[in-house]
């Protein structure tokens, strides 16, 4: 029988994959996002399976406003990657190391 | 003149003309400057005879004349105790200082520190008399220490000569070795009886005999700790060994100022302060041991030391030596009034030789090698009679002063039955021989034979001493220093015959010195021959011609006279076959180069190495400037973790996340 | 025995978990967008299973076809060194895989070993359709985030303009105000200069 | 007349004149600055002598007491008042304040406004620090007063003076940051900042040691006790004149006050208990530190470590716990104060005229200075304790006192006697003494009218005091006794333990 | 229902008003030119001064709740208001000159500003997990690009993207926590949280688990380490003017979430959560010192003493009484205080050609211009907590909170630390004061920033004489709201 823990185990090993993520891909800021990404979507299964688990709407509530708020979360970041891009010619994040210390 | 402020105008008088004189300075004439110095001095010393003589009608004064502080159970007062000690002190400080004052007129006519030098001896005066006036050990040491200043700055007194600013310095601190004895002394007594007037600590110490306390796991006892502390202080005043170092060097200063403090009055505040103290030094016949053995040592070794001596001032300075060791030989046979009395003869006689050596000085135009003077009697008559009287009154020729002094004193010493007297005996009686031998060869030397300065031909090497022509003529001094010469004589020969049988036998000092007569009967059995044997003073010097110390003192002056006038060339064999001994006795027993070494040496090392190694390195260098550094090194180190990569940072987040987890979480 | 909603759940997790994997190693990350798009996909199956239809619609709708379409627009855009990005790509794998493996341990631990106590708030919730629930309690109860959210994305919409949109550098648009503003003094320039003769004069000093 | 707020004045009255010197600094020329400041430190003098005139001294009661709620969150008052211990040292600063200003008429030429206006605002504040009864309004002032000496050891400080004043200031505030944690530990005993609620804490051994141990560190560092007293020399050195001397003369008192009024009281047992501690550490201070003193090659620096020697006396009085020990301390912080701010004047004047502080570029001095050295030679003599002087005076009490305790303390302390000569007087023969070599010295003009006047006031004080100490312990006496009482009779009420 | 939603609208009505006025700067913008941008900043100050009225209208004395007990308006919320009012007032002020040259004086600016202010406000009032993220996005998000305004700069832009990516991870980890004490707990309403855990005692490694990431969400927000480590890059990166912004009154907000969270809804976990933050704040402190050592940028330099104020503000949070919240209350509005007036300084001394941001620029500055030494001289003094200024009082009540909770090792050993942190504030009076300038030049602003700026500096003085005022007003606030 599947239960809640099921569901939170699932989103646990994203989450953790979303760690190790974090952890390989760290050159590459664009996949840096999407690791946070997968984060979020790890946060949103949880959530939604307490509410299924808790007969409570409002898990499902706040997985709406979290899928809102990271779409204009990414639009941000988005641009800011762009505005690297335009400044350094590139989005390799060792080229981001002026400021450091 | 019976209030206890009238009295105060004795000491308040020449302090009152020193600091006039010391702060007017140049503003003032010369003249004005010693005429009211002299004349302040010399109120003080018609003052000091008044009160004698009231005190010699019986009239002791303990009065205090404010409270200087006043803590807890403790009170201090400034205040004075006059008795017959501290009158007949009060008349030989003011006399020979007068004398002295006198004699500086012409000594130092024409020296850029004219005033000074009166506002110093002024200053010494007053000092002096605060000393032998006070009536506690507060006040004691105050006047202790000041005589100490004045010493100090004389000494100095020619600050650019280098010998003399390091024999100032020199004893400076020897003396505060032994005030740092006399203060711990000062503080048992304290400690002991509660108080530091004489009158109360006289009275309660007999509560502490049987009291011991633990000293380097012995146990002692205290009232013997007390007075070996106590004599610790006199030893540095009253130089004796090992503390004597400083004054033959503080023969740097002007001649006036060995004479009147080197010689007759500061140099015997210890053995004035001991007797004094007769109550408590009674008490403890381990002290007194130790004060005559000291004693014993100085008389006789310093007096050695005099026979090689070839500069004038320092055949007297190491004689003065010898006789405080005799005098601190009574003491410690309990001979108080014998110490003082020997004290009083001794400061007529040896300001007397000193100032007649300030006048060979003089005439020598500030060449002080004996080696280079003789036959001064025929160009300075006056000056050879006194220095003739002087040298006589100091081996105890029979009818001078110094022979009923000394011989009293060797009397007595020979009758002690104290630890430690026979060696004491000894040593005077030895001492008797050597200091008649270098008496008179400082005398024949100086008074007798060729006139030596004619031959030296080689040019002063030393810019103070500008020395005499050979083509020159020695000239008798002027009257301002044949006058005291002159005055001072008077005393050292009669003073003895007038004044021994009061002094020694009478009650003179009854209301001043406690004698334990059953546990030392010396005194008791010297009085039993005086008035039995001898029949007075003028038995005492028929009986002393066939007694041993004048033997002794013959045969000095014998030895002196074959030496210096008959084989010329004995001396210089003698020192060529006993190298070792003379190079000893050059060396002054090694006291010096010990000191030098060990002591100044040794505390500039180690403070070098606190400095350095405790303070620069270990604390400031590891814990202060090594924190410090530390903290730094941290810093730089924490900044790589900041190496500005984003990976790094979001590490860091999950690391902590997961530490945290794992610290935690309690499964 | 699995039911058939186990067989859902676990082959719907299969895949999401892989296309995690996939996301996080792929080479390309256009790669890495179209996992993370089947991550989407699936997450949205499981939200199924937990009867969060409107969600798992708004995921699809939202995520895939905006966020993920906005991520490969960048990716597009940016010309990636994609080698340089790549350099040392395993060096961190031990670390990472450590913190991640005992992490992954403590979190399925926590989930496995403890019951958890919950108490089901309300029943109703069942009986109707879950994008009612969710309109109703959204426009009531959280009306207040919810306009909050408009104003998220409106900073969104502002900021993405602000940080972005600039005038092109060979546009040649004219400010008629400016101009019409202009001063004299902004435009010619008086010079005071030295006389030439003078000039000349020291010229040949100089050369002298 | 009434007299109430006169505490406040003497805190308030400098700090204030000294602001406006500073905002007004820019439109004052440097005369002017400087009689406004004279002015103002003269003023701020006179303002403190009714404490002396109107003190009746035969009660242990504080006196001229104010009272405000200040923070009642944390029931921290304004609470000034001071006893028989206080009043000398008030009086001490503000004349010391005064002595500064025309010491530094000649010496200081860059921004001299601001160098005055640095004086009488700590002088104020120091008053603050004597007189508050209030720990947290003590604390801050106490704090405070850090700042403008800090700037002033900096600004107008010798070539090192970088480090020094850094040094001095981390010194000092690593002290003064645990005797907050002690106040406040305290404070939440007793709910109270008031220094008298203190006294009656209660608090069992171990809380006494803790709070002991704190306030120790802020006092010892302050005194300086070794080995907290690295940051002296340096500071001394660097500082200018009028720096050193409120440095010697006053802001030492702080840390020997502070002990008399915070440290013992509060922790009494403590106190005794730790007494073998803190009079060895007085020891090594007397010992160690003159033998440091004997070789140093700079003026300054000796008469710093000289300081540090002779505060040693201080602290072994205090720990002797007896009445003469007391009061001998603190007739050695007075005496102190008049010497060492003579001693750091002469040799301010010496480095006016040639810019060196190297005992070897000196010799002979008294060829063309003899008045100079007439009283170098005097405070050096006062220095090393000669009877007559006020120096003498402290030393002679203290040893009295360590005699009551043990024979070797005494031996130790008495040991000063001959070191401290050693060293003062090595100096004055290298300095004063010997053949005028240098061509510079041979130029030197002797001192002007203006720094003889101060040398001879404080010479003066330094004989009245030498010869009439009572002056001194009359006022101290009545409080002495209290105090003693108060340590030896304590009873701890409850015990708190150290981990709350 | 009608009458509900219009007392809740009137409880909110600051929010509104500043969202609304928010919108009109940013339509106005669109409609003047340029040299007309007064107009914008006018409106803005006008915004926050009617704010402020409207705060202080009917200023909370009794707790109120509106939107389904999800906004809640109490004496710590309008006191938090009120400060970030005045901060970011002061913001726009001094850094108005600075944005001109640098051409950033633009609506965006200050519409994102608001926006941003909004989010503050949200999350200072929020009373439910919901509305404490979208608070914080809503602020993350401005903060974001504002720090990206200055577009073409690399700096800022580098400082942007580590300050997004960071913030977008530490925002996930604030939501897996938030979803698993939701889980725990069956609810987002702070106050049923804490009612419900005190009542049922559930599970509690899963609430740990769900404590850690959000003590991780918010040790971000506040820049605590080991989340510090965006700090001191986006200080030094953001244009000085941002950096203040973001230095300054985003930490009252983080410290009202805070607090709303750990001292309100999870308060029976207070066990948990008083050690993890010990550990942080031992950390801040120790780290935060240290590091600032080795600066030579006053910006990073600032950054790392920010970290080391965040410690202190922790250990009042740790001591978990009403008086370690109102010491950790009275430090962060005091820290606000100060780090405004440092920045200010900073922004003077830049000129359109030069910024001021090396340490090595305040040589001498005592030479050129006595009276801003001195205040940043008071400035110095007070973040090293030396009396009679506000630093020291903040330290002091934080310590004595801390000492209260008996964590007596740890008040000795920040003490410690505060020795160290002196050191590199004493640097700067020691170059203001003690070395001679290396630029030469009078340094100029207007004269009301020349008026505020000084008011603002003094009163950390003048507060630190008569602090009593502001101390009480910080222990209402947090006695008003905890109970």
């Amino acid at each position: 029988m599947i239960g809640l823990s099921h569901y939170l185990i699932l989103a646990a090993i994203l989450f953790t994959i979303s760690v190790v993520g974090i952890f390989l891909n760290r050159k590459n800021i664009i996949i840096l996002l999407m690791s946070i990404e997968l984060m979020l979507l790890a946060v949103n299964i949880n959530f939604i399976a307490f509410s299924y688990y808790l007969n409570d709407i409002a898990g499902q509530i706040f997985v709406f406003f979290i899928l809102t708020i990271a779409a204009a979360e990414s639009a941000i970041g988005l641009a800011i990657i762009v505005l690297i891009f335009r400044n350094t010619r590139s989005i390799n994040v060792d080229d981001l190391n002026r400021l450091s210390g | 003149m019976n209030s206890i402020y009238s009295y105060l105008a004795i000491p308040l008088l020449p302090l009152i003309a020193s600091f006039c004189v010391g702060i007017l300075g140049k503003k003032l004439s010369e003249f004005f400057a010693s005429s009211f110095t002299i004349l302040s001095v010399f109120g003080a010393f018609i003052l000091s005879c008044f009160t004698l003589n009231q005190t010699l009608d019986g009239l002791v004064v303990n009065q205090a004349v404010y409270q200087w502080l006043a803590t807890g159970r403790y009170q201090f007062e400034v205040g004075f105790l006059i008795d017959n000690l501290t009158a007949m002190m009060m008349v030989v400080v003011t006399f020979i200082s007068l004398m002295v004052h006198i004699y500086t007129m012409g000594y130092m006519k024409g020296d850029p520190g004219y005033r000074r030098f009166f506002s110093y001896i002024s200053l010494f005066t007053f000092s002096m008399l605060m000393l032998v006036m006070s009536n506690n050990f507060m006040q004691l040491f105050f006047g202790w220490e000041a005589v100490g200043l004045v010493s100090y700055l004389l000494i100095g007194f020619w600050y650019q000569k280098s010998t003399a600013i390091y024999a100032n310095l020199k004893a400076f601190l020897v003396n505060r070795v032994g005030d740092f004895g006399f203060i711990l002394g000062i503080a048992m007594i304290l400690y002991w009886t509660g108080s530091l007037d004489y009158a109360t600590v006289f009275k309660n110490v007999g509560i502490i005999t049987a009291h011991t306390m633990q000293l380097f796991g012995q146990p002692v006892e205290v009232i013997t700790v007390i007075c070996v502390l106590l004599f610790i202080g006199a030893m540095g005043k009253s130089a004796q060994v090992p503390l004597h170092v400083w004054l033959p060097d503080s023969m740097e200063g002007p001649t006036p100022i060995s004479a009147l403090i080197h010689a007759a009055t500061m140099v015997t505040a210890g053995i004035f302060m001991v007797s004094r103290m007769s109550p408590l030094f009674e008490l403890s016949d381990t002290a007194l041991s130790f004060v005559m053995i000291i004693g014993a040592i100085t008389a006789l070794f310093m007096g050695l030391l005099g026979i090689i001596q070839n500069d004038i001032k320092r055949v007297i300075a190491y004689s003065t030596l010898s006789q405080l060791g005799y005098m601190t030989v009574a003491l410690g046979a309990s001979a108080y009034s014998v110490a003082m009395f020997h004290l009083m003869t001794h400061a007529f006689f040896k300001a007397l030789l000193f100032l007649g050596a300030g006048s060979v000085i003089i005439g020598m135009h500030h060449d002080q090698d004996i080696r280079n003077m003789g036959n001064l009697r025929k160009y300075m008559p006056v000056t050879w009679i006194t220095f003739l009287i002087g040298s006589l009154a100091l081996i105890g020729t029979p009818l001078f002063s110094g022979f009923y002094s000394k011989d009293s004193l060797i009397e007595v010493v020979k009758l002690s039955h104290i630890t430690g007297s026979n060696f004491a005996y000894f040593s005077v009686l030895v001492g008797v021989f050597v200091t008649a031998f270098y008496s008179f060869r400082l005398y024949f030397l100086v008074f007798h034979g060729k006139e030596k300065w004619r031959l030296q031909t080689v040019a002063h090497n030393d810019d103070y001493h500008h020395g005499l022509n050979p083509k020159d003529n020695p000239h008798e001094s002027a009257l301002s220093i044949t006058l005291p010469l002159t005055l001072l004589a008077i005393p050292s020969v009669v003073i003895g015959y007038i004044s021994i049988e009061p002094i020694l036998f009478g009650s003179f000092f009854a209301k001043s010195i406690f004698l334990n007569v059953e546990a030392h009967p010396a005194m008791e059995h010297l009085s039993h021959h005086f008035h039995q044997i001898y029949h007075g003073p003028f038995g005492m010097a028929v009986h002393s011609i066939l007694s041993i110390p004048f033997f002794f003192a013959t045969s000095g002056v014998a030895l002196a006279y074959y030496c210096y006038q008959v084989n010329i060339n004995l001396p210089k064999q003698i020192i060529k076959n006993t190298q070792t001994i003379y190079s000893i006795l050059e060396n002054k027993y090694g006291f010096d180069s010990f000191n030098e070494k060990f002591f100044a040496h040794g505390s500039r090392f180690l403070g070098e190495r606190f400095w350095r190694l405790g303070d620069e390195k270990i604390i400031d260098g590891w814990f202060v400037n090594g924190t410090a550094r530390f903290v730094g090194k941290c810093s730089e180190k924490i900044r790589i973790i900041q190496s500005g990569y984003i990976y790094h940072y979001a590490f860091a987040m999950v690391i902590g996340v997961f530490l945290f987890l794992t610290f935690f979480i309690k499964i | 025995m699995i039911e058939f909603k186990d067989f859902v759940f676990y082959a719907l997790s299969f895949v999401l978990v892989a296309s995690g994997l996939s996301v996080i190693t792929s080479r390309n990350p256009v790669t890495a967008a179209l996992s993370l798009v089947l991550a989407f996909f699936n997450a949205a199956g499981i939200w199924l299973l937990l009867q969060a239809e409107f969600l798992a619609i708004v995921l699809v709708l939202v995520y895939v076809g905006a966020v993920m379409v906005l991520f490969l627009f960048v990716v597009m855009m940016l010309d990636i060194n994609l080698d340089k990005l790549r350099e040392g790509f395993w060096d961190y794998l031990p670390m990472a895989g450590f913190i991640g493996l005992l992490m992954m341990v403590e979190m399925v631990l926590v989930f496995k070993t403890k019951e958890f106590n919950l108490s089901p708030v309300d029943d109703s919730l069942k009986s109707i359709s879950n994008t009612e629930v969710i309109g109703n309690t959204l426009y009531s109860t959280y009306v207040l985030p919810f306009e909050l959210a408009s104003v998220v994305l409106l900073i969104a919409i502002v900021s993405a303009i602000a940080l972005t949109l600039r005038d092109r550098k060979d546009s040649k648009k004219i400010n008629s105000s400016d101009q019409i503003n202009i001063k004299r003094q902004d435009r010619v320039r008086l010079v005071a200069m030295k006389s030439e003769e003078k000039y000349v004069k020291s010229k040949t000093k100089d050369r002298k | 007349m009434n007299f109430t707020y006169i505490l406040s004045y003497s805190i308030w009255v400098p700090i204030i004149l000294g602001s406006i010197i500073l905002l007004l600094s820019s439109a004052m020329s440097d005369a002017q600055a400087k009689w406004v400041s004279l002015a103002s430190s003269v003023i701020a003098f006179l303002i403190t002598i009714p404490l002396y005139t109107a003190f009746d001294f035969s009660t242990t009661q504080f006196q001229f007491q104010e009272f405000f709620h200040w923070i009642p969150t944390f029931h921290i008052n304004y609470h000034l008042g001071v006893d028989g211990f206080a009043i000398p040292l008030i009086l001490l600063t503000s004349f010391t304040t005064v002595i500064v200003i025309i010491a530094s008429w000649r010496s200081v030429q860059d921004r001299v406004a601001q160098y005055m206006a640095a004086f009488l605002i700590m002088s104020g504040l120091m008053i603050g620090v004597f007189s508050s009864l209030d720990a947290m309004l003590y604390y801050i002032f106490w704090e405070a007063m850090l700042i403008p000496m800090f700037l002033v050891i900096g600004i107008w400080g010798g070539t090192n003076r970088i480090y020094a004043t850094i040094k001095f200031f981390l010194y000092t505030v690593l002290g003064s940051l645990l005797m907050l944690v002690a106040f406040i530990y305290l404070y939440l005993h007793t709910h109270s900042f008031e220094v008298i609620d203190y006294y009656n804490s209660g608090l069992g051994l171990y809380p006494q040691i803790f709070i002991f141990m704190a306030l120790f560190m802020a006092f010892a560092v302050k005194i300086p006790m070794w080995p907290l007293h690295t940051w002296l020399p340096d500071a001394h050195v660097e500082a200018p004149t009028g720096g050193s001397v409120i440095l010697a003369a006053v802001m030492l008192k702080l840390g020997a006050y502070s002990f008399i009024r915070f440290a013992m009281p509060i922790a009494p047992e403590a106190s005794i208990f730790l007494k073998n501690f803190m009079v060895t550490l007085s020891l090594i201070a007397i010992l160690y530190i003159a033998l440091i003193a004997i070789v140093q090659k700079d003026m300054k620096k000796l008469i710093a470590y000289s300081s540090i020697s002779h505060m040693g006396f201080v602290t072994l009085g205090l720990f002797m716990f007896n009445t003469i020990g007391i009061e001998g301390a603190y007739v050695q912080m007075i005496s102190h104060g008049f010497i060492s701010a003579a001693m750091f004047l002469c040799v301010g004047i010496l480095y006016d005229r040639l810019h060196t502080r190297q005992i070897a570029d000196y010799g002979g001095v008294i060829h063309v200075m003899p008045i100079f050295t007439a009283f170098a030679v005097f405070f050096s003599m006062a220095n090393c304790g000669l009877p007559g002087t006020s120096g003498f005076v402290g030393e002679f009490m203290v040893i009295m006192s360590a005699m009551q305790n043990n024979f070797w303390i005494a031996v130790i302390a008495a040991s000063s006697l001959i070191f401290g000569a050693a060293y003062s007087l090595w100096m004055v023969k290298r300095v004063f003494y010997g053949e005028l070599l240098n061509e510079k010295i041979k130029s030197l003009k002797d001192i002007s009218w203006r720094d003889f006047f101060i040398l001879s006031i404080l010479a003066i004080f330094i004989i009245t005091v030498g010869v009439y100490p009572k002056i001194i312990t009359d006022m101290t006496n009545a409080a002495t006794v209290q105090f003693l009482d108060h340590i030896l009779h304590f009873q701890p009420i409850t015990s708190l333990p150290l981990d709350v | 229902m009608n009458e509900l939603i219009q007392f809740d609208l009137s409880l909110i009505m600051p929010e509104i008003f500043v969202l609304s006025m928010a919108m009109v700067v940013l339509m106005t913008d669109l409609f003047i030119k340029p040299s007309s941008r007064w107009i914008i900043y006018s409106l803005s100050q006008l915004t926050l001064l009617g704010s402020t009225y409207l705060t202080g209208k009917d200023f909370a004395e009794e707790t109120q709740f509106a939107f389904s007990n999800m906004f809640v308006r109490d004496g710590l919320a309008d006191f938090l208001k009120m400060i970030s009012y005045l901060g970011i007032s002061l913001t726009f002020l001094y850094s108005r000159s600075y944005m001109k040259d640098r051409g950033l004086y633009r609506g965006e600016y200050f519409a994102l500003v608001l926006f941003a202010l909004l989010g503050m406000m949200i999350m200072i009032s929020s009373h439910n997990m919901l509305l404490v993220y979208m608070g914080l996005e809503l602020l993350s998000l401005c903060l974001y690009s504002i720090t990206a305004l200055d577009r073409d700069n690399q700096k800022a832009t580098e400082s942007a993207i580590k300050y997004f990516v960071l913030g977008a991870l530490a925002s996930g980890l604030l939501l897996y926590g938030m979803s698993m004490i939701y889980g725990a707990t069956s609810s987002l309403d702070i106050g049923i949280i804490s009612t419900t855990l005190f009542n049922h005692p559930t599970d509690h490694s899963i609430l740990v688990l769900g404590l850690v990431f959000v003590l991780a969400g918010l040790a971000f927000k506040l820049g605590a380490v080991p989340f510090q480590m965006w700090v001191p890059d986006v200080y030094e990166g953001a244009p000085s003017s941002i950096a203040m912004l973001i230095s300054s009154v985003p930490k009252l907000a983080a410290f009202a979430i805070t607090i709303r969270l750990l001292a309100d809804g999870l308060q029976s976990m207070i066990i948990d959560w008083k050690e993890m933050l010990l550990i942080m704040a031992v950390l801040s402190i120790s780290i935060g010192n240290i590091t600032a050592i080795a600066q030579k940028n006053i910006k990073r330099m600032y950054a790392y003493s920010t970290i080391s104020h965040i410690g202190f503000i922790l250990f009042g949070v740790m001591s978990g009484s009403l008086n370690g919240y109102a010491s950790s209350l009275f430090y962060v509005a005091s820290y606000m205080l100060m780090t405004l007036v440092s920045f200010a300084i900073l922004m003077i001394m830049s000129n359109k050609n030069f910024e001021c941001e090396l340490i090595e620029d305040f040589k001498g500055l005592n030479k050129r211009s006595p009276w801003y030494a001195f205040l940043m001289l008071i400035v110095m003094l007070s973040m090293a907590g030396i009396p009679p200024t506000i630093g020291f009082y903040a330290k002091f009540m934080v310590l004595q909170a801390a000492l209260e909770a008996g964590f007596v090792g740890f008040v000795i050993y920040a003490v410690m630390m505060v020795l160290v942190g002196m050191f590199y504030y004493l640097r700067i009076v020691k170059l203001m004061y003690f070395d001679e300038p290396k630029v030469k030049g009078k340094i100029e602003a207007s004269l009301d920033v020349q008026w505020v700026l000084s008011l603002n500096a003094l009163s950390l003085l003048i507060i630190g004489l008569v602090p009593y005022t502001f101390m009480e007003a910080t222990t209402q606030a947090i006695s008003l709201s905890l109970n």
